[in-house]
């Protein structure tokens, strides 16, 4: 049996639309997500509400293992999105990554192209915490003076990644992170360190 | 004493009351029906609907009488409406060559199979002001003749010249996706399909000058009309509910082919060129200037220069939408008075230093 | 489009159907009023409310070639079901909702082999005008072809 | 039309005409035509401006409760729409190019923009940003050259209130989301608000090259000499730079960016900003965005630094200086009248007790 989708699709889709917003503009701010939806598991409810609120027939999806070994995801992604789902990382528009602790390397995704940087893959990571205040030190566009942030369970050399991928800039990843009820964001802008 | 108030908002309202007012004109002449636009101004109607983008007479119309007649604004009206609708999918690619013709001229072969057939036409009528028209009166009934055996069989010129490699084929159809310019953004240089969708919704009065232009030597494609042909075709759609084609029912279109100057090379034998264009209803002049800038703007595949402004696609397309003309033109008459007082501000600094400077600005020796 | 009667059962059925899709598209609402009401009226449930959208109108580059977007017709669908369960569906050029269901219903009454000789028949004034309608139009072009030669044999 | 009738209540006038929703902005016939009856336009030499409600004309036009724009709950939006117009397929588009242009600041994200009721070159972008951005929840402000009464703000404003039914405010304060035309509020912005500007020429250098082609390579590259040579030239030319208004800025380092037809006047206010700033060109089909708390820096040179207008007087209405002000010419014998372009802020002043001259010049 199909799980349904949101239950008022204009406002919840805005809404969640809003959080996303709010923590790409603010890296380092956990802005609180509570879409409720039960999607068919692994999928997680924010991962749901982010791909509801975002992809649809034009955005291919690619989804981690983890997701991938559950056909009841494709097709509640599918039903609800119309979004195509590609097995190619560097066709994704949006990455839905359920176990952030073996997502693929960065560059395995879209990084954009010089004169359009915006058709960079969106990793989309469901974490078990984010806690603020704390962890890892971010500066950059949308952090007065420096934010901190701890992310847990987190892909090795995440860190190092990032500063590649800050690097690269304007090319680059776009990273939303969720954890249970929670959303914040980390823009390929932002230079993160460990201290 | 001067107090600050809002006076905006009602005179917006008054202006619209009297727009209303206006618009009806006087009482005493009977209303105009949006039936009498669509039967009796069949080509204003048309025009709105191509560069509407938009098929449907009525609405058209209605979007005339709206507009007191001004066709881009009734086209504006159009467009926005089309904007609130949900797209059912793409049709089944229209079969011009299988048109029921009411009209179909050719102006490189003197007879062709199909014929001549003027059908309703101002060509050959003497421009002179029929007075009698005034008076509503009786029309005399249209002549009638027996239609001949081929009559019905009316091949394209341009498929006859194929046949014996004389022109260029088309380009194939490889079942790849159709670009569509009101989804996504246009990037240069623009595939020939979303140039065509950008012409055949482009301002007639725009194309109409590039295409001149390209006949006095600015993009030299020496033209000649293979085939005008004005009828109506079946329009069918298959919805992803049923799996085979739907018939919509009839449109009337207006297609022009034009053949151009030829090429080769030395590897091919030289072949005439093409130049395509199309058009909602019975609308010759844009099918034809539509048809003339498609072959300008193929400069650049046919390895010929560009010099001139019919062939450079950044300028035809960013400037053939006669929405985007309008918005953006008619928006100076909006307020900028804040931006007005930035420069006035500089202007009358200048003009103090200009004072104070016994020389001239000039004269300076500037850091070159 | 008559149906071509060499095809494969299934596809003459398909085109039969196609053609009483473009006669009811071409007919006006009043006619299909006119059949149903010779048909019956049958009782009927939406299976989806009416509905006007667009259709992109695709034309081929040279007439021939690869499809091109030309511009957007208006087109008005519905769907119903008749009491037995046959759904039928409409789409027509335009915004007549009325006319659209109407045409839904022909066309799920048309699919019933048993009631579709009654359905054709019901239907053939409104084939009878179109075609009337489609001979005086070919001759009044043909009065407008210009003659360049006559065929010695008389034949004109 | 008298003066001094009692106004109808908007919901009579509203129903006349059909599908005209009377939209906040206007309650209790704030905007209601003013009055045409009031005093001769030839002030007394020596005008005293009247304490703020003294006059209960005024009074009675300008109460709290039709005046300083509070929050005005609307009817609820008109049927028929989809919420704020924008079918959601739309809405998802936009809103993947506003997260775009947010993680890439200043970089001008392309965006299949749609046909909108109003025409291009009047906000259709600004609209089409706001429209995919606002909630419920939202309060809207909509100002036009400082002004939420000008005619295109109005028009814009009702737009919203018919299709949406989101509270409307002329109080920059109260905004959460405020869509802008050639203007930054005066009133500094705050971290729960974001500014949606309304852009008519994305492209900082379009004057410079007007082919899409180029300038895309160039913003590639990074490539912006021709826009200091541009500035240096007006320099050797006119003793200044010559650009007053959409003063080209340098966006966190990276992108040089078009702020708008905003006067430069207003450039310091988007450096370092608490809300975040959002741009919207609809004709042009680009979205771009700065990020909260960002650099913003207004390109110039050492020995020519940036240099804001000032203006010689103060607002005559409030007294307020350091603020930009409308020219208001009274005669044809040259006397005029400076007052506050932002007239929200202006009345702040005033319902504070401020007062101007109220003197020609």
């Amino acid at each position: 049996m199909l799980a349904p989708g949101f239950a008022d699709p204009v406002h919840d889709a805005q809404a969640t639309f809003r959080a996303v917003m709010e923590a790409l503009a603010r890296p380092g701010l956990v802005r609180p997500l509570a879409p409720g939806l039960q999607p068919p598991a692994p999928l997680t409810p924010e991962l749901a509400a982010i791909a509801l609120a975002l992809t649809d027939a034009d955005t291919p999806v690619w989804l981690d293992p983890a997701l991938a070994e559950a056909p009841a995801v494709a097709a509640y992604l599918r039903f609800h999105t119309g979004a195509p789902l590609t097995a190619d990382p560097a066709r994704a528009a949006f990455a839905l990554v359920r176990d952030p602790a073996r997502c693929p390397p960065f560059d395995r995704f879209a990084p954009g192209t010089p004169a359009y940087p915006d058709t960079s893959t969106t990793l989309v990571l469901a974490l078990d915490t984010i806690t603020e205040g704390m962890g890892l030190h971010l500066t950059g566009p949308g952090i007065r003076g420096t934010a901190r942030m701890a992310l847990a369970p987190l892909p090795d050399g995440f860190v190092g990644q990032l500063a590649t991928n800050r690097a690269d800039f304007p090319l680059g990843i776009d990273l939303i992170l969720t954890a249970p009820g929670r959303v914040a964001g980390l823009p390929r802008s932002t230079t993160v360190t460990e201290a | 004493m001067y107090v600050a108030v809002k006076g905006g908002e009602a005179a917006i309202d008054n202006a619209h009351r009297l727009l209303a007012e206006v618009r009806r004109g006087d009482p005493a002449v009977p209303e105009l029906s949006v039936a009498q636009i669509r039967a009796q101004m069949a080509l204003l109607v048309d025009r709105v609907m191509t560069e509407g983008s938009l098929h449907d007479p009525d609405l058209a119309a209605l979007a005339l009488k709206q507009a007191r007649g001004d066709v881009v604004e009734a086209v504006f009206l159009v467009r926005a409406f089309r904007t609130t609708l949900p797209r059912f999918g793409a049709s089944v690619p229209v079969d011009t060559g299988a048109m029921a013709v009411e009209r179909r001229i050719s102006a490189t072969f003197k007879d062709l199979p199909g014929g001549q057939v003027l059908g309703p036409t101002f060509d050959y009528t003497h421009r002179l002001i029929d007075f009698a028209l005034a008076a509503e009166g009786e029309v005399e009934p249209a002549a009638e003749a027996e239609p001949r055996a081929d009559a019905a069989l009316c091949p394209r010129v341009t498929d006859l010249l194929a046949r014996d490699g004389l022109i260029e084929a088309s380009p194939m159809d490889e079942g790849a996706p159709v670009g569509d310019l009101t989804r996504e953004p246009v990037d240069y240089p623009a595939d020939r399909a979303l140039r065509l969708q950008a012409l055949a919704r482009g301002d007639e009065g725009f194309v109409l000058g590039l295409a001149y232009s390209t006949q006095r030597g600015y993009g030299r494609t020496h033209p000649f009309v293979g085939e005008i042909r004005v009828g109506e075709v079946a329009v069918a759609f298959v919805p992803e509910e049923l799996g085979f084609a739907v018939p919509l029912g009839r449109v009337r279109l207006t297609e022009c082919q034009m053949v151009n100057q030829f090429k080769g090379s030395g590897a091919t034998p030289p072949q005439f060129t093409r130049g395509y264009g199309l058009s909602f209803g019975q609308s010759e002049r844009k099918a034809m200037a539509m048809a003339l800038v498609d072959r300008a703007l193929r400069a650049e595949e046919l390895g010929e220069p560009v010099t001139s402004p019919a062939q450079d696609q950044e300028f035809v397309l960013a400037h053939c939408d006669s929405l985007q003309a309008t918005g953006f033109v008619e928006h100076l008459k909006l307020p900028h008075y804040v931006d007005f007082q930035a420069e006035l501000e500089l202007v009358r600094r200048l003009r103090a230093e200009f004072e104070q400077k016994p020389e001239p600005v000039e004269m300076q020796e500037a850091a070159e | 489009m008559a149906p071509d009667p060499t095809g494969s059962a299934p596809d003459r059925t398909i085109a039969g159907r196609q053609a009483v899709m473009a006669l009811c598209a071409d007919a006006d609402r009043d006619d299909l009023a006119a059949a149903l009401e010779a048909l019956g009226s049958p009782a009927t449930q939406d299976l989806r409310a009416p509905e006007t959208g667009l259709v992109m109108a695709t034309g081929r580059i040279g007439g021939d070639g690869r499809p091109f977007n030309l511009g957007e017709v208006s087109v008005t669908r519905a769907a119903i079901r008749l009491a037995d369960g046959t759904s039928g569906f409409a789409y027509h050029l335009g915004r007549d909702r009325t006319k659209a269901r109407h045409a839904a219903i022909l066309d799920a009454l048309w699919q019933d082999p048993a009631r579709r000789g009654r359905v054709e028949a019901a239907l053939a004034p409104v084939a009878q005008r179109a075609e009337a309608a489609r001979v005086q139009a070919a001759r009044h072009t043909a009065a407008t072809r210009v003659d360049f030669l006559t065929l010695a044999r008389g034949e004109d | 039309m008298s003066g001094t009738q009692t106004f109808p209540s908007p919901r009579a006038r509203g129903e006349g005409r059909g599908d005209l929703v009377v939209d906040a902005a206007s309650p209790q016939g704030e905007g209601e035509g003013g009055f045409p009856g009031e005093s001769p336009p030839v002030p007394p030499p020596h005008p005293r401006l009247p304490p703020r409600f003294a006059d209960d004309e005024v009074g009675e036009t300008l109460s709290p409760q039709a005046g300083r724009g509070d929050a005005q709950r609307t009817t609820d939006q008109q049927s028929g729409y989809n919420f704020a117009y924008l079918d959601e397929g739309t809405k998802r588009m936009i809103r993947r190019a506003i997260l775009k242009g947010i993680a890439v600041p200043g970089y001008q994200v392309p965006f299949a923009s749609r046909e909108m009721p109003m025409p291009y070159g009047w906000g259709t972008g600004g609209v089409q940003v706001t429209a995919a951005i606002l909630g419920r929840s939202d309060v809207l402000k909509v100002i036009d050259q400082g002004a939420d009464d000008t005619t295109n703000a109005v028009s814009i404003r009702r737009f919203f209130a018919k299709t949406s039914g989101v509270a409307t405010t002329t109080r920059t304060a109260e905004a959460t989301v405020i869509q802008t035309r050639h203007r930054i509020p005066e009133t500094p912005l705050t971290e729960g608000q974001t500014l949606v500007y309304q852009v008519p020429i994305p492209e900082p250098l379009r004057f410079l090259e007007p082919r899409e082609t180029e300038t895309r390579q160039l913003h590639a590259l990074a490539e912006y000499g021709a826009m200091h040579v541009k500035l240096y030239e007006d320099i050797s030319r006119h003793g200044h730079i010559a650009t007053t208004y959409a003063y080209p800025v340098e966006v966190a380092g990276r992108y040089v960016m078009d702020p708008s037809p905003t006067p430069k006047f207003d450039n310091p206010k988007m450096d370092d900003c608490p809300a975040l700033q959002l741009f919207g060109a609809g004709r042009e089909r680009r979205i771009y965005a700065v990020p909260p708390y960002t650099r913003v820096r207004s390109l110039d040179f050492e020995d020519h630094p940036f240099r804001v207008q000032e203006f010689t007087h103060p607002c005559a209405l409030c007294g307020a200086d350091g603020v930009y002000l409308d020219e208001m010419l009274l005669d044809d014998a040259g006397r005029r009248m400076f007052v506050c372009s932002d007239t929200d802020h202006c009345e702040g002043r005033r319902a504070d007790g401020h007062v101007g001259t109220g003197d020609a010049i």
